[in-house]
């Protein structure tokens, strides 16, 4: 492999969104849970801008514009919520939400 | 490895060092306008009219005991400093300081890079610069310094909006991110009427001018908007536990992001280079220091806003100027140009 | 009238609320090192995000126990004391006390002398009032004002050095009147003074008072209703910025300040604003009063009482006769004696009413000496104002209350 | 090998390492921190793929603004006073390790048998710099075949700006603040209680205005302005 090939990023982002993933499943802290769907989302771009940059089209980079701005959305929704949630309940463990279940 | 990429490294050495030598004199000049304002003397005692006073400031620095609290996070809070201090002059490579010029026979450029998303590089740079503050002040295990990490996150952000939108005016009107563009744009002549003047952005985008001076203030923490330091209230803020070097850390990061921003505003707005007679790098360090003296005149005069002040001045009062900036250059580009 | 303050009222908050509360609030400890505390004093805030739910000041760190003092040394052995309270107005607290033992005694001090105290006091008050000035900007961040309001002072200060040899802690007045002569340039100082100020008053107020900034820190902040000025005892421009028409100089005249031709400022909203604006304008009339004490005063004539037995012999005289080398004699060594009685005396301090309470039992040591500092007790309106106010109002609070440490703490 | 290749590995290598950290790290500051580098690191990716303004957008956005974000709510949410989140359950971290594993595999599986076969389009290093650049380009296509897109994206973008504004709106239940404020006054100088526009007369003699749309109202009198108590309860008998 002696020059950039789709292998490369493809792993890098499998690999980071696994980390994602991993980490979703994992940790109990709903503000880290959150980082590690920014990072998920993030993998994702990569495959984007890879491809993108593979067959030297641009969809891909569009569609990781669009992916930001979403996840800008999403950011904003969730850390509100996160707030919101602190106020009230005071915790920000995953697990001991349990509210939406019952 | 190519003579232009070479060419290139040098000068990033070059304009890093005289950043760092004209932030030490940028200090120095401060003491002595304020005090100049404020019916004093100011620094006068270490070398001629106190020349060396800002080297006697950082020898002392220097080898003042590095205090770290009992109850700090320690790896982020001897990393904060650095972070503030490595990110401030970075941002400077993509500010043009003139035509090329011809050195031993090879061409120099007079940048460190043009790249095509100059200006956006400056703002995301801008933006990582807020996490020295904000992790100083949550390292230091300390109220104050919590509250001032706490303020400085949503200044930051909230001024990081309004600088970056006041900019899209020029960006509208050049087509262009690049500040080299930007600047070979504006060095072309105005016609009006009689009136030949030059095609400076301060000249057709006034009020985004006006909304970035005051948004380039609030980046970089100066007074009127040093609520994140506010030594009245919260005692130095993000910086209260700090000492020794790194304290002189912080303080650099500030004085070069001051530096920074001013040759930025003057490259957006007012030409860059451009002067009326030999364009060169002395009119952008004139443009500079233009800045640079409005921003101390500023701290001598004008009293601290309150938090909640601040933020509704960012919300309520520059966001929709801004966006109506924003709208009128639209309607001017799309419709307006033939009647220019 | 009913006057409630709910400062103690007691809220009901269910046990959850209670709990949750206390997890969103913090505690921040201001001072006793703290720029803007003016001096030790220690505030413990506790806060929700950046609104103050309770304010608690911490004296005492300060305390040198001059009271107590007061009840071991001489009458005149007291005087120096009391500059150490209110240090940057040290004139007045002289003025205060030897007021009181004055009238404890029953004796007055001449036309001239009295008009030089009606000077030295109101210069007190202006120098007061230009620290506050300087540091109340300050602490709201105007950087500049502290350095101008102290360039002026400054001329103060060199007023009284010519006139006593000491520029902060003064030791100024005496018994009777003044012992030292008028030095021949005092009065043209005095009047120089009189002329430079106006115009750097304007200065001032052209820095603050047309200032956006300063006018939304200041307006709407740290209000004080009439009625809360009053049941917590307020005085001084605390009071009456609140509108509420009380000052010593005109309800109970001291001095010849019922001979003086001036206005007493009220504020209509009763916020730091106000207090700002009696306070310049106190210093206004306080140059008018200086004026007017020149114009009318004896350009000679005796500074101090001869004969009483509570006054200090002249020098000459114990030079030349035996009864007052006597007399002086047992003035240094033993005091004088003011006959048996209690007495309190009120002036206008700069920062409000200073009431001296001096008990005699007939020896040379007073029985009880009682401090009444002013800013003591306008100090009380601090967690009142700081309710719901942010935490970069509670310096603007502080400044706008004029503390001194070493008064409040005595 | 490629320097290309070397840097690449060099920077997809931090990047991975720094989000291992991430979830691995204890205290979530310090998880903050190794997302931030692995987001820089990622953009130094995006430029290595011809994608500056991206990668610009990935620093503005990511690290500008949402981390800083949820620094400030990590910040907000006082760290010492929370349970030890970082252990989850045993199950559930055998379950997510075995989980994240056999998916990678699966996928490095994917990665090595297939190849993707797609046409190459004009967006070459030259085809972008024919029209300027890689904004340039960005912005012929988005605006000539994304239109709708953006305009939901938009929309998108106000509903949350709207929702987060209704998320983070002050509680309700807030107590409201003691009535304190609302007593009447004994001065004259002073407006009546709560009856703002009760002002009593003034001859203008006594008033004297101040900047800031304030007035100052002179006395000259000890007795001026005050109305004694006795004053007042006559006032309210009669």
């Amino acid at each position: 492999m002696n020059e950039l090939m789709p292998e490369h990023f493809m792993f890098l982002s499998a690999a980071l969104f696994i980390i994602g993933m991993v980490g979703v499943l994992t940790r109990r802290n709903v503000l880290v849970i959150f980082m590690c769907v920014e990072l998920m989302l993030t993998a994702v771009n990569i495959s984007f801008i890879g491809f993108a940059w593979e067959f030297s089209q641009l969809t891909g980079q569009i569609f990781a514009l669009f992916i930001i701005a979403i996840a800008a959305a999403e950011a904003v929704i969730g850390l509100g919520i996160i707030m919101a949630l602190t106020r009230q309940r005071d915790t920000v463990d995953i697990d001991e939400v349990r509210e939406l279940r019952q | 490895m190519d003579a232009n990429l070479l060419s290139s490294y040098i000068f990033a050495v070059v304009v890093l060092n005289v950043l760092l030598g004209l932030m030490a004199y940028m200090t120095y000049l401060e003491r002595k306008l304020m005090a100049a304002m404020q019916d004093r003397v100011g620094p006068n005692r270490t070398g001629p009219v106190g020349l060396l006073q800002p080297i006697a400031d950082g020898i002392k620095l220097l080898v003042k005991e590095d205090i770290i609290p009992k109850h700090a996070d320690r790896r982020i809070f001897l990393l904060a400093p650095l972070l503030s201090f490595v990110l401030a002059p970075v941002a400077a490579a993509v500010i043009p300081f003139g035509d090329s010029i011809t050195v031993f026979g090879h061409e120099v450029n007079l940048y460190v890079a043009d790249i095509n998303v100059a200006a956006l590089y400056f703002l995301a740079i801008g933006s990582m610069g807020v996490y020295g503050i904000i992790l100083g002040g949550y390292a230091s295990a300390n109220r104050y310094s919590l509250l001032g990490g706490l303020r400085s996150a949503a200044q930051v952000i909230s001024y990081e909006i309004i600088l970056g939108l006041s900019l899209v005016g020029v960006f509208i009107l050049s087509g262009s991110l690049s500040l080299v563009e930007i600047v070979n744009q504006q060095s072309e002549t105005l016609h009006l009427g009689p009136l030949q003047l030059p095609n400076w952005f301060i000249l057709s985008q006034p009020l985004a001018f006006v909304i970035f001076l005051i948004a380039a203030v609030a980046e970089t923490n100066r007074a009127p908007f040093d609520l994140p330091e506010a030594e009245t209230e919260l005692i130095g803020g993000f910086h209260t536990e700090y000492s020794g070097f790194r304290f002189s850390f912080f303080f650099l990061a500030e004085y070069i992001s001051m530096i920074v921003i001013s040759l930025f505003g003057a490259t957006i707005f007012l030409g860059g280079t451009d002067g009326p007679i030999r364009d060169g790098v002395w009119w952008l360090a004139l443009k500079a220091f233009i800045f640079l003296f409005f921003y101390i005149w500023l701290r001598t005069t004008v009293p601290r806003f309150r938090y909640d002040q601040l933020m509704g001045l960012a919300w309520k009062v520059l966001l929709p100027l801004v966006l109506i900036n924003i709208l009128l250059t639209g309607f001017i580009r799309l419709w307006g140009l033939g009647m220019l | 009238m009913s006057l409630e303050i709910s400062q103690g009222t007691p809220v009901e908050i269910s046990e959850e609320r209670a709990l949750t509360d206390s997890r969103r609030q913090m505690v921040l400890n201001m001072g006793p090192q703290h720029p803007s505390t003016h001096g030790v004093l220690r505030v413990i805030l506790t806060m929700e995000g950046e609104t103050i739910v309770g304010c608690d000041p911490v004296l005492g760190y300060l305390h040198r126990g001059v009271e107590k003092l007061g009840e071991t040394h001489r009458y005149s052995q007291f005087v120096p004391w009391t500059d150490r309270t209110d240090y940057v107005a040290a004139p007045s607290n002289n003025l205060g006390y030897i007021l009181a033992v004055e009238r404890l005694c029953g004796i007055e001090a001449p036309e001239r002398a009295t008009y030089w105290r009606m000077i030295m006091g109101e210069l007190a008050r202006l120098a007061s009032h230009l620290v506050w000035l300087g540091t109340h900007a300050l602490d709201i961040g105007a950087l500049s004002m502290s350095l101008y309001c102290f360039r002026e002072r400054e001329l103060i200060l060199d007023i009284f050095e010519t006139f006593c040899g000491a520029r902060l802690t003064t030791n100024m007045m005496e018994m009777g009147g003044f012992s030292r002569p008028i030095p021949d340039n005092l009065p043209g100082m005095v009047r120089d003074f009189c002329n430079i100020f106006p115009e750097k008053q304007v200065e001032y107020e052209s820095l603050l008072s047309a200032n956006p900034i300063w006018l939304s820190r200041t307006r709407g902040v740290g209000v004080i209703e009439p009625d809360a000025a009053i049941s917590m005892s307020l005085t001084g421009a605390c009071l009456r910025g609140s509108g509420i028409n009380y000052d010593v100089r005109k309800a109970t005249p001291y001095l010849y300040y019922d001979r003086m031709d001036f206005e007493v400022p009220l504020g209509t909203r009763g916020d730091v604003y106000d207090r700002y604006l009696v306070r310049m304008e106190e210093m206004r009339q306080s140059i008018s009063i200086i004026e007017q004490c020149l114009d009318q005063m004896p350009t000679d004539g005796p500074l101090s009482l001869t004969e009483s037995p509570y006054v200090i012999p002249p020098h000459d005289s114990v030079m030349k006769t035996a009864e007052d080398m006597q007399r002086h004699f047992i003035w240094v060594i033993k005091g004088f004696s003011p006959p048996k009685g209690e007495v309190y005396q009120a002036i206008e301090h700069s920062k409000g009413e200073l009431g001296y309470y001096v008990v005699s039992d007939g020896t040379p040591i007073p029985y009880r000496v009682r401090l009444r500092t002013p800013d003591f007790v306008n100090l009380q309106s601090l967690p009142y104002m700081a309710q719901g106010a942010a935490l970069a109002d509670v310096v603007a609070l502080i400044g706008t209350i004029d503390i001194v440490l070493g008064s409040v703490d005595r | 090998m490629a320097a290309e290749v070397l840097v690449f590995n060099l920077l997809s290598g931090i990047a991975i390492v720094s989000a291992a950290a991430m979830i691995m790290m204890r205290n979530p500051v310090h998880s903050a921190i190794a997302l931030v580098i692995t987001f820089v690191n990622v953009a130094a990716v995006f430029i290595m793929l011809r994608a500056e303004f991206l990668a610009v957008v990935q620093i503005i956005v990511y690290t500008g603004a949402i981390l800083v974000l949820i620094l400030f709510v990590l910040m907000l949410v006082n760290p010492d006073e929370l349970p030890d989140f970082h252990g989850a359950r045993p199950m559930q971290q055998i379950f997510g390790f075995g989980l994240g594993i056999i998916l990678l595999a699966e996928i490095a599986v994917a990665i090595l048998t297939r190849t993707v076969v797609a046409e190459p389009g004009p967006w070459t290093e030259d085809g972008m710099a024919a029209v300027g650049g890689n904004v340039q380009a960005i912005g012929q296509v988005l605006y000539s075949g994304y239109v709708l897109p953006i305009q939901a994206t938009a929309l998108v973008l106000l509903a949350a700006t709207i929702g987060a504004l209704f998320l983070g709106r002050p509680d309700e239940d807030e107590e409201p603040t003691p009535s304190r404020r609302t007593v009447a006054t004994i001065s004259l100088a002073h407006t009546r209680g709560s009856d703002q526009d009760e002002i009593p007369a003034l001859s203008s003699a006594n008033i004297k205005h101040e900047a800031g749309d304030r007035d100052l109202i002179m006395a000259r009198d000890a007795d001026e302005f005050t109305s004694t108590p006795e004053d007042d309860q006559k006032g309210q008998q009669e």
